[in-house]
């Protein structure tokens, strides 16, 4: 299979999967058989594209000519093969959890559920092979159209509330702000193609390089940037495999990869540090780390109490890429990878919790782990990872932050990045000591508890040992994205 | 030119104002009909005017002229006429309806009627 | 031979069929050669766009009279679009107003409706095609007439005051028309629009001039509801019958669009009594309060119809301000607009026909469930709402794409980034007006009472003309290079002033 | 107006030369002064002042609806048919020196016709609206 066709696949791949999961929408067992395939297919196709990447080819697709000298082209490259890989990966294991657990919950239209989720993916696939702006954004948009039915999923009132934060915010911050931006660079560069070293060096200066970044990092909505960090909160309403692949991993990775894009390809790094525009993004990035996590350490609803989290480990993507320095950029990038493992793993369980007990609140919990100790012991294995404690993954991540943070003279944000892991001790592990050593709330209820479905438990298995892997085979990551570090000082 | 000589623009300036003041002012449906007319018949005026060519003649070849006015304005509004005729059949058309519906041509009663419902 | 004719078979074949319509009384013979002749109107004008595109404006003396003395119809790469976009609007909605008729207008009404069709078919093309300022104003008048019967022919009563307003608006409007006409007519002493074009440029300083200038905008601004100038529009559009409306909104007030783009660039453009700045002042103000205004006035209508009626007049706006830039993009982007948002806003009002259809209003609370019921029609709103609002992949992305760059190209950097703002602010309203029909429609139970049967799914005679234009607004958000292309070619035409 | 007596005659009396001139401005029109438009309208006037005098009845079994319509439809499709057939003979559409061996007769010809299709029509036309209008909630 050549690159090209690899490309195209991975976009079809889920569409066409999209469409036999409408046509057997009546047998529920042939309908998730079609899932499970179409996500497997999926990452071998992206899995194919890796050796190449690694080799240092860059294959292109072209698809059509959109506007004039603006085609819907494809390129790969090292952060979007992270985050194809990451997205498709992490589908199978979802796949596998959404049976378990749409079934468990008895939930409606749950065929309309793996449409939507496969469109959804189509469109990640799409983000990530972008090869200019104007593709990226169009199926940022897809994005986002492709998940409002499935943040609304329960078709109640508070699906609709949130359904309408969501889908404002994001489609406010992406027309109002970034299509500004887009067609501004456009204006300004004559081209929208993702160039190493970015495509503004030399044509815009100072003033217009900082208004331009700011529209972009707030027309990115969906790096969940504070102040417009409402929509992912409000996601929560959805169903759990939903908060657990697209709010974790596909949605808010999209966002923080699209950031990243915009630094690394359209302004260059070199470009945002020679003319100091990063500094104020910089400070940004620090205050929605640290207030976040604040927040998230007043919230008792479980999946609100993890969404600020997100928002939080989302800003220190956005720190990697505000800092403009090399290590920074591979730090951000590797904390993508590492973040979507915890994260998940943390998201599995809470709906693991929710599907073996109905409950949704921190304060319930008490005692719940000595019924259901996988899971709790899954949820300590991610929060650990997302804490930055060896020996998980999520060390790396902050490890190379750090490192970039020094590269950049920033001192003050090394010590950001130590406030925020107290912080996210502070919020996150008092679940699992609560369910392992907390009293039981002395109402074991009607029903006997116990562990979640089978395919939930083997979901959450493989993702917690994703964790565990991840911190002793970091290195094909940091090889990956070593080129993203070009034209720095590379220590 | 001199002053007087033009004073068919002139009529044509009243002609044209009181009309469109029907227009806006009456409430009265037919009233609005009339002021339409009378506005229209402002520009035939107008157009009819500026074919005139002074000690031309009716443009008819015959033995003797040699200047005649200009026929092309005339045949234009002729065609304006005849609209201006479709249209006030239709508005008139559109009264009758009204006022079957309404039971009035008011336009204030017609709107107090659409609010009630 | 036919093809040296086209231009006028163009015109003349749905005019003769129109007599032969009233004279066949039966309403399905009616339709039948009433949709056969709007199928021959758009191969006619297909054909005509090619011809142009591929050597050159063509021009016809009517009568075998030679310009400037007779009519001639002219062709080039503006007006051939527009006819296009006229023609095929017409031959989407005629299948489509089959069943749409049969079911809101009583029997011996029928022919009486083809007939009207044809004709306001007839006129708008005829106003796109003609080359000749006075006749010009006759096809306008043709196509009014016939629209003011087809409005008052709308089921509710209001449709008939709705008309009646419309007419008297139309009438003034088409005064004013030709009172510009003619006092161009007065210092130039020719009625041809190429004729003028050369003739006007010394008189740049000349008052008849201007009058007739000011004369033309404003006539024009009132039959293309430019913004203070729109009150007609919401009711006329909501209470005429569903085919109509969609006619209509797609097609009369683009080529009312087309009349104002002429008059400025071809006649006016080579003369200098068109300063850009006035343009500017003028224009740009206007179609900022048309986005804005129109667009929050559509967020608190509760009749659907009315909704997208404001819509439509907020749509106006961005074409304005495209026409305001004066610029190539600008240009570019005004026609884009015009035939993007003629599929859009054709469609969705198709879909809306299809929901009156089966509910018999299209007032907001009665759409609760519809998602569920009528799924393929909801899906087909949702996708051209999402056409309205300028997602990427849809027709009217492109639109504001094109309309964004050129506000962005304006010199007065803070002029050009507000105007920006004020573009993608009206998509922003865009959304909110039309997810409130979406949460209706998707998130509310149906209504007690009525069983699940009795709501169905539209007839497919009236489902594919609908996806058919809506797939349209999909397919040309993806591919642009027949319209972009076109409208860039006759944007450069325009500035190019006449030829 | 049963018992007018004198405006009953005297319409009766005008009624021939009403019409009379009417035809006479529709075939003069291209000589003098005249035309179709003028001549339908003339034409018009007669019946409706027949109408006036007798009754829509009795001016209806005269011009009844149906073939008034047929009427309206009949003078454009006259016009447009003369406009086709100077295309079939090899002219542009209503080049009406196709229409005879030299362009002058031809013109003639044409002129003749299509001012015939407008009279017949305009006159229809204005007799539809008039009973239109008058018969309107008798019914």
């Amino acid at each position: 299979m050549s690159p090209e066709s690899a490309i195209l696949l991975s976009l079809g791949i889920p569409l066409a999967g999209a469409v036999l999961i409408a046509l057997f929408g009546r047998r529920p067992n042939l309908r998730e058989g079609v899932t499970l395939t179409t996500a497997a297919l999926l990452f071998g196709t992206v899995l194919t594209l890796v050796p190449g990447i690694m080799a240092g080819g860059r294959p292109e697709a072209t698809l059509i000519e959109m506007l004039p000298g603006l085609p819907l082209r494809f390129e790969v490259e090292p952060l979007g093969m992270l985050f194809a890989l990451i997205a498709s990966g992490l589908w199978i294991v979802n796949s596998i959890y959404s049976i378990g657990y749409m079934r468990a919950n008895r939930e409606k239209n749950q065929t309309r559920f793996y449409i939507c989720f496969a469109i959804a993916l189509a469109s990640t696939m799409g983000i990530a092979f972008a090869g200019n702006m104007l593709t990226l954004f169009v199926f940022y948009e897809a994005l986002t159209l492709s998940t409002y039915p499935l943040v609304t999923h329960k078709g109640d009132a508070a699906a609709k509330q949130g359904g309408r934060t969501y889908l404002g915010i994001l489609l406010f911050t992406s027309i109002g702000l970034q299509l500004l931006a887009i067609i501004w660079t456009w204006q300004v560069a004559g081209t929208l193609d993702f160039t190493l070293g970015g495509i503004l060096a030399g044509k815009a200066e100072g003033p217009v390089v900082g208004i331009l970044l700011l529209l972009y990092i707030y027309g990115i909505g969906k790096a969940a940037l504070m102040p417009f960090h409402r929509w992912l909160p409000a996601a929560m309403v959805a169903p759990t495999p939903v908060s657990a692949l697209l709010h974790a991993v596909a949605v808010v990775k999209a966002g923080v990869f699209t950031v990243m894009k915009v630094v690394v390809y359209i302004f260059g790094i070199d470009l945002l540090a020679s003319t100091g525009q990063n500094l104020w993004l910089i400070y940004l990035a620090a205050a929605s780390i640290l207030i976040a996590s604040l927040v998230a350490m007043t919230k008792d609803n479980l999946k609100a109490r993890l969404a600020y989290s997100t928002v939080s480990q989302l800003g220190y993507v956005v720190l990697g890429a505000a800092l403009a320095t090399s290590w920074g950029v591979i730090g951000g990038s590797m904390h993508i990878a590492m973040h979507a493992f915890g994260k998940i793993t943390l998201f599995f369980c809470a709906g693991a919790i929710y599907t073996a007990t109905q409950k949704t609140e921190v304060s319930e919990l008490s005692g719940l782990g000595r019924v259901m100790p996988f899971t709790f012991g899954a949820f300590l294995i991610g929060a650990l990872s997302i804490i930055g404690l060896p020996p998980f993954g999520g060390l790396w991540g902050k490890w190379y932050l750090a490192l970039g943070a020094l590269q950049a003279g920033q001192i003050a944000m090394v010590a950001v990045l130590m406030i925020s892991s107290l912080l996210s001790i502070a919020y996150l592990m008092p679940i699992p000591i609560q369910g392992f050593f907390g009293k039981g709330n002395g109402n074991p209820g009607p029903v006997e508890i116990k562990e979640a479905p089978l395919p939930c438990l083997i979901a959450i298995g493989i993702t917690a040992f994703g964790c565990l892997a991840l911190f002793f085979f970091p290195d094909p990551i940091y090889q990956l994205l070593r080129p993203l570090g070009f034209n720095t000082n590379d220590p | 030119m001199d002053a007087p000589g033009l004073y068919n623009y002139w009529i044509v300036i009243v002609l044209m104002m009181t009309g469109f003041y029907v227009v806006i002012s009456r409430g009265n449906l037919v009233k609005k009909i009339v002021g339409l007319n009378i506005f229209q018949t402002s520009v035939f005026i107008l157009y009819i005017t500026m074919g005139k060519v002074s000690g031309g003649t009716a443009p008819i070849l015959a033995e003797g002229f040699e200047t005649y006015s200009n026929p092309l304005p005339h045949v234009l509004i002729l065609t304006a006429i005849v609209v201006g005729v479709a249209t006030t059949a239709l508005g008139c058309a559109l009264v009758v309806r009204i006022k079957e519906a309404y039971g009035t041509v008011e336009e204030d009663e017609i709107q107090r009627q659409d609010d009630a419902t | 031979m036919i093809a040296t004719h086209l231009p006028a078979l163009q015109i003349v074949v749905p005019l003769v069929s129109a007599p032969i319509c009233l004279l066949l009384r039966r309403s399905g013979l009616a339709w039948a050669l009433a949709s056969i002749v709007s199928w021959a109107a758009l191969a006619c004008a297909a054909l005509l766009l090619q011809q142009v595109l591929s050597s050159g404006p063509i021009s016809y003396h009517l009568g075998g009279w030679a310009p400037p003395w007779g009519i001639e119809y002219r062709i080039d790469a503006v007006n051939g679009f527009v006819l296009l976009i006229v023609a095929a609007i017409g031959a989407v909605v005629m299948p489509y107003a089959r069943v749409s008729v049969a079911h809101e207008l009583p029997e011996e009404q029928h022919a009486t409706f083809y007939t009207a069709l044809l004709l306001c078919l007839t006129g708008l093309l005829g106003v796109t095609i003609t080359g000749d300022a006075f006749n010009l104003f006759v096809f306008l008048e043709i196509s009014s007439l016939s629209s003011y019967v087809l409005i008052a022919l709308g089921r509710d009563r209001r449709a008939l005051t709705a008309a009646f307003q419309y007419l008297v608006m139309g009438t003034i409007g088409a005064t004013f028309i030709v009172i510009g006409v003619g006092l161009l007519y007065m210092v130039t002493g020719t009625l041809n629009m190429l004729d003028l074009a050369e003739r006007l440029p010394p008189m740049s300083e000349n008052r008849t001039v201007l009058a007739a200038f000011a004369f033309l905008t404003v006539g024009a601004g009132l039959k293309l509801a430019l913004f203070p100038l729109h009150f007609w529009l919401p009711n006329a559009y909501a209470y005429a019958p569903s085919a109509v409306t969609a006619f209509l909104a797609a097609t009369a007030t683009k080529v009312s669009i087309y009349i104002l783009l002429r008059f400025f660039f071809t006649v006016f453009g080579a003369a200098n009594t068109l300063e850009l700045g006035t343009l500017e002042n003028l224009l740009i103000p206007l179609g900022v309060a048309a986005i804005l205004v129109c667009s929050t006035v559509a967020i608190f209508q509760t009749d659907v119809k009315r909704m997208l009626a404001y819509s439509s007049v907020a749509q106006v706006g961005y074409i304005v301000l495209g026409i305001g830039f004066a610029s190539t993009t600008g240009l570019t982007a005004a026609i884009v607009h015009l035939f993007n948002h003629a599929m859009t806003k054709g469609g969705l009002f198709l879909a809306l026909g299809c929901v009156v259809l089966r509910l018999g209003s299209a007032r907001l609370e009665s759409l609760e469930g519809l998602g569920r019921r009528m799924p393929l029609t909801m899906f087909a709103f949702v996708l051209g709402g999402l056409s309205l609002i300028g997602v990427p992949l849809t027709a009217g992305f492109i639109s504001k794409w094109m309309l964004v760059q050129a506000a962005l190209e304006q010199d007065n950097r803070f002029l050009a980034a507000a105007v920006a703002a004020v573009i993608l602010i009206g998509s922003l309203l865009a959304i909110v007006y039309i997810w409130r029909v979406v949460e209706v429609a998707y998130f509310r139970p149906a209504p007690e009472g009525d069983g699940e049967g009795e709501i169905a799914e539209a007839p497919l005679s009236m489902l594919i003309p609908t996806w058919f234009l809506i797939g349209a607004s999909i397919y040309f958000g993806i591919d642009t290079s027949l319209t972009l292309g076109v409208a860039k070619r006759a944007a450069e035409l325009l500035l190019g002033g006449g030829a | 107006m049963q018992r007018h007596i004198v405006l009953r005659v005297t319409t009766k009396l005008l009624m021939p030369f009403i019409l009379l001139f009417a035809l006479y401005v529709q075939f003069h029109g291209d000589f003098g002064p005249g035309g179709g438009f003028q001549a339908g309208v003339i034409f018009g006037a007669g019946f409706i002042l027949y109408a006036l005098v007798y009754g829509i009845e009795s001016a209806q079994r005269v011009a009844p609806a149906g073939a008034l319509r047929v009427l309206i439809s009949a003078g454009l499709l006259l016009y447009i048919g003369t406009g086709f057939a100077t295309l079939a003979l090899g002219g542009n559409f209503l080049d009406y020196g196709m229409l005879a061996h030299e362009p002058a007769r031809g013109q003639h010809l044409g002129i003749f016709l299509v001012e015939l299709g407008v009279g017949v029509t305009v006159a229809a036309t204005m007799v539809t609206v008039f009973f239109n209008f008058a018969s309107r909630g008798q019914d």
